[in-house]
């Protein structure tokens, strides 16, 4: 593995910043402080954290609705989420999107997605621009399994193939849509393999394990770059919540949830890097410790913050 | 007589409706082992098994499409569409295919197709989760509309509309799922394109679908403290609408409020005052008014959105300005 | 003056924006090689190339899907939707994605797309090829609708709608294609938002769109032989709504007719209507009317799609009705 | 080949009608008597005959815009077809549908169809009801190489694959989708490979080659009668005529038309057949006679039958 000690580190502050706010993002749910529909990405945090790990600024990202944790991988800020996600207007999208539709263009990313399928043909629209600039941008598009199921990411991927877009679809199968596992809702057993149906590459990847993501990634994306058009990226990987916050979950059983923890990417990825030697105790504490901060200074942030006006209400439909 | 939420009167009519006919099948995104976000197919899987009760992949234009085709073979879908904020995804199948095979085929053919959804604001679940869409759903032909405010009519309508031989849009508004309401037990239907006068009154109409028919009877409250009379007019069906009672009620009241969720431009309040202006203008003392949403998105912060959502006030106010 | 039939224009206005704006591309089915299926991206492929001038496959969630990204990262995409029949399958990219984002990102997007479509009966194109819903567009917050009329309105608004940083559907009616009229030769623009008054009049004033704006002229023309004196009120853009030109004509006449294509159920003509009567109900002398097609899918054959068509007739039966 | 000799000869019989009646059709929209859009499958004509000689009344067909000769190969009937393009009243749809929407629900024809991948869904539900009431029958889909770019193609078949249902998806590659060549609307050469992508057979055939059509449909829709689920059938085509009379055709060759001519279904059919001993000179006169009086007594029907009343637009939009 020649990734530098410099990646490796940021890879695992990013997770483990993903997983950190999140679990803050669930407290602050349960006690009612967070409303509508909220999506945890906790358990995923290897995916995002390995594809946006070779992202500039200048690439784009489409998202979802479990979308935090692409967010905070391409740059996003916790202070203007966790206010998003209170709905106060120092928020991203000054109370108006919510989780479901947190965006920041200026960063490249082109909004969390309340439609399952919204994305592909947007990523896709994305990569087209950054082709028909000169550049060697890429767009990356992160989907659920459930979502390659949609007609929409059948027509987004055929378009970038056919028009050899810097497009990469990141699938991640975490196993479900909503409570339909993914074996009802398909009969292949690995998404990679629809790639083929566009004759574009499929990778399939242990979304679990943060550097296999990120080899699989660095293959696509710099494929991308260099002019030769799409890729799928299945990552194998698994919620640990519900779909959203306050799902009973009656679909799965707790010792397919077990199972799975025993993978955790995070736990995983600490040990790891702690026998390479790139990480001790002390660190990862004070590592740990740092983001505790960042995301109390989020959360105090989002609760200091002031409501939007009411007025507001009226503003930012069009571009005047 | 005995109360039911009005999630649990639709889950009563689907079960009645089942065991009487069993070419009746559900079908949608978690309607199964989930018995659906909001639980209104629960129990279903249990008594009526994998082949009646169907969970799909995320897949809208092949739920609503395998509807189309099943029906025209003979039998009769209930589908689910989570949200009508998805039917983007879908609606083709809807308004291209359902609404119109009959007419194109001269005829001869037979969609009886129930797609139950849900609209509507009030849970902060923002602009692709909150839409009130039924004006879209108005302007197909060949398509019913029902639009239920009361577990009781929810449950007479939806078995009006699984024993209808034409495609049925039926639209629940999901802050309503939690109120209850007197509900017979046996199976009973109400006819479509009969408006219910929830409240008779001799000052003002007002005309309000779904939640907007509570908020306009809790207005109706105050304002007969202020000694105004107000007339609540619910549709209930939008196609076919009604005309005949809201025009008669206007004729008697002279004033006309509309309300509805629904942004107001292009919504189907425009529909209900042009139908009554055409045929009671002369009736009429005062300019009608239209309480809808402003010409936005829904917004998610519970401020924002709550001043999206017209409110008790609103209409409180729209009714004072018409009979002043 | 020069004469350009419509698609000529619509082609001028595309041409000279594309040499001005390098960030314009166009895409669509059949819109390079084939020049656009009625010829209005004509010569496009020739004079600009493979890169702006994009043929795409038969995926229109993805043609528009893709002007979104592509918008949202910099570009100025016209796209075009072959029939606006057609939306239903793609629908959701236009109004919970395109219209929708700058409001759901707290106003950090612009998206300025135009989505060309042609619309209307008159070619027996039958029930899927021949719709005029514009109504659906008209309510969809963030949107913007045109709906022009003639060649000089065609060249004007579609230049507008290219240089707007908004998404804007552009509804050509398909029958309008081949009409000829005076265009100037530089590149000029006309404000949305305003109603452009065809014809003046006294007794009565007629608001109509597209196709029925000629129907509405002809039926002008009958009327006056009759001494009727009639107002011909064309909106151009349906959203923004010029409420205020229209207000102002029925303030004068004091009697309003509002014709469009669409079924009536629904439609545009009840928004017309009702804003009209919210701000004037007290200049009218009769009930307003709405002349529109029947609550039917669109019929192929000739003889029936004429019946189908709101006629000159029609309209000149329902104006002798409101002046008497 | 075991075919026996009823069958041969009704394959043939089938797609001389299919030509003859289309030709036809060319004439009188030439000379103004049919209106709207028409579009001819002539050179096609093996896809539905080979493929409808094996079904039953009681198995059901979703058409395309280009479906007369779906029509026909499923039973429908000259002389109601013929005044339905006419617009008369006496036509299967009252003079509603024209072209793109005849249909005959009692002969299993659930409709062409004006929306290109509007069958696909359609069809699989079709195919479900089939299944639902336990009988054997199934549900075929054509649609053409463009239509398996649109997404409801992707969702029909996948719904298709995880419900094993009764479904067949005979895409007719004719080379084009209007004016772009199926090499640019995707990167795959095959569309049969598209089958993976819903772990489901795909064959591709010769779909000028009747006999070959008809068994590869033969295999499966005994598959699927056999409950063993969908599969995919790309037949290689090609359209004499234009997307729709009166198309320039500017976006092809003069000799790739010629190529295709000479491999003609019908004539490469009728000399096999005489090689064969099963038709000799003066049957196929005999037969082409006769259908040409079909075809001829359709057009005098379709003449003489009155257009239909004013007030019958208003009648067929509900069940009462
Ligand atoms: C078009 C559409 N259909 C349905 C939904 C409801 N819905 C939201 S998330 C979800 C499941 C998505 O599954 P998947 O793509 O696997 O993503 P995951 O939630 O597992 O991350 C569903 C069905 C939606 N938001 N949009
Ligand atoms: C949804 C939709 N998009 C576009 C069209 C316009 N259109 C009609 S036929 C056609 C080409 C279809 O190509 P293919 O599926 O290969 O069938 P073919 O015409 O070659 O038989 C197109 C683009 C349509 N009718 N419906
Ligand atoms: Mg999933
Ligand atoms: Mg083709």
């Amino acid at each position: 593995m020649s990734t530098d000690t410099e990646k490796l580190l940021w890879m695992y502050t990013n997770m483990l910043k993903i997983r950190r706010f999140e679990e803050k993002v669930g407290e602050f749910f349960a006690a009612g402080k967070i409303p509508g529909f909220v999506h945890l990405y906790i358990g995923e945090e290897a995916v995002a954290t390995g594809v946006c790990a070779h992202l500039r600024k200048d690439d784009y990202i489409t998202s979802t609705h479990r979308g935090h944790g692409h967010l905070i991988s391409k740059g996003g800020d916790l202070k203007l989420m966790m206010a998003e996600l209170f709905g106060k207007r120092t928020g991203y999208c000054k109370g108006k999107g919510g989780s479901m539709h947190i965006a920041d263009v200026d960063l490249g990313i082109l909004g969390a997605n309340g439609i399952v399928g919204g994305g592909p043909p947007i990523a896709t629209g994305a990569a087209l621009a950054a082709k028909y600039r000169g550049t060697d941008g890429v767009a990356v598009c992160f989907l659920g399994d459930g979502a390659s199921n949609q007609g929409t990411f059948h027509e987004g991927v055929n378009l970038a193939s056919i028009w050899k877009l810097p497009a990469i679809f990141v699938v991640e199968n975490n196993m479900y849509g909503i409570s339909l596992p993914q074996t009802r809702s398909m009969r292949v057993q690995d998404i990679a393999d629809r790639a083929a149906a566009y004759d574009i590459p499929g990778f399939v990847v242990d979304g679990n394990d943060v550097i296999a993501v990120y080899e699989a990634a660095g293959e696509a994306i710099q494929r991308a770059r260099a002019g030769e058009g799409p890729a799928l990226i299945e990552c194998k990987t698994y919620r640990y919540r519900g779909h959203f916050e306050g799902d009973p979950m009656v679909y799965r059983t707790r010792e397919e949830e077990e199972m799975w923890r025993a993978k955790d990417p995070i736990s995983r990825f600490e040990t790891k890097l702690m026998e390479m030697g790139v990480l001790n105790e002390a660190q990862a504490r004070e590592i740990n410790e740092r983001i505790l901060a960042q995301v109390e200074e989020a959360v105090r942030f989002a609760e200091e913050s002031p409501w939007p006006a009411p007025e507001e209400v009226l503003e930012d439909v069009y571009t005047v | 007589m005995r109360t039911l939420t009005f999630a649990q009167a639709l889950n009563e009519a689907l079960k009645q409706e089942m065991r009487r006919d069993p070419t009746i099948y559900v079908a949608g995104e978690d309607v199964g082992v989930y018995g659906g976000i909001f639980g209104v197919t629960a129990g279903l899987l249990q008594e009526f098994g994998e082949d009646r009760v169907r969970d799909t992949p995320i897949t809208e234009s092949a739920i609503i499409g395998s509807a189309v085709g099943a029906a025209a073979a003979g039998l009769r879908p209930v589908v689910e569409l989570m949200f009508i904020d998805f039917i983007g995804v879908a609606l083709d199948q809807l308004y291209n295919q359902a609404a119109k095979m009959k007419y194109m085929f001269g005829g001869k053919a037979r969609l009886p197709i129930v797609m139950r959804t849900t609209c509507g604001a009030g849970m902060c679940a923002a602009a692709q989760h909150s839409q009130s869409l039924e004006a879209w759903m108005m302007h197909i032909p060949g398509l019913k509309v029902v639009v239920p405010s009361t577990p009781y009519d929810a449950k007479g309508l939806l078995i009006t509309a699984i024993r209808d031989d034409n495609p049925v849009v039926f639209i629940e508004h999901k802050m309503l799922y939690g109120i209850e309401g007197e509900v017979p037990e046996e199976p009973y239907t109400i006819p479509f394109g009969q408006a219910d006068v929830k409240r008779e009154g001799t000052d003002v109409t007002v005309v309000a679908t779904m939640a907007m028919a509570h908020k306009a009877l809790t207005a109706a409250e105050e304002l007969a403290k202020d000694g105004i009379s107000v007339e609540v007019v619910d549709p209930r069906t939008l196609t076919p609408l009604d005309v005949e009672t809201i025009v008669n009620s206007v004729k008697k009241t002279h004033r006309l409020v509309v309300v509805h969720e629904a942004v107001k431009h292009g919504g189907a309040g425009g529909e209900i005052v042009a139908s009554v202006v055409e045929e009671a203008l002369d009736y009429l003392d005062a300019p009608p008014k239209r309480v809808a949403a402003p010409f936005t998105p829904v917004p998610f912060s519970p401020v924002l959105e709550q001043v999206f959502i017209p409110s008790v006030e609103k209409i409180v106010a729209a009714v004072k300005e018409v009979v002043t």
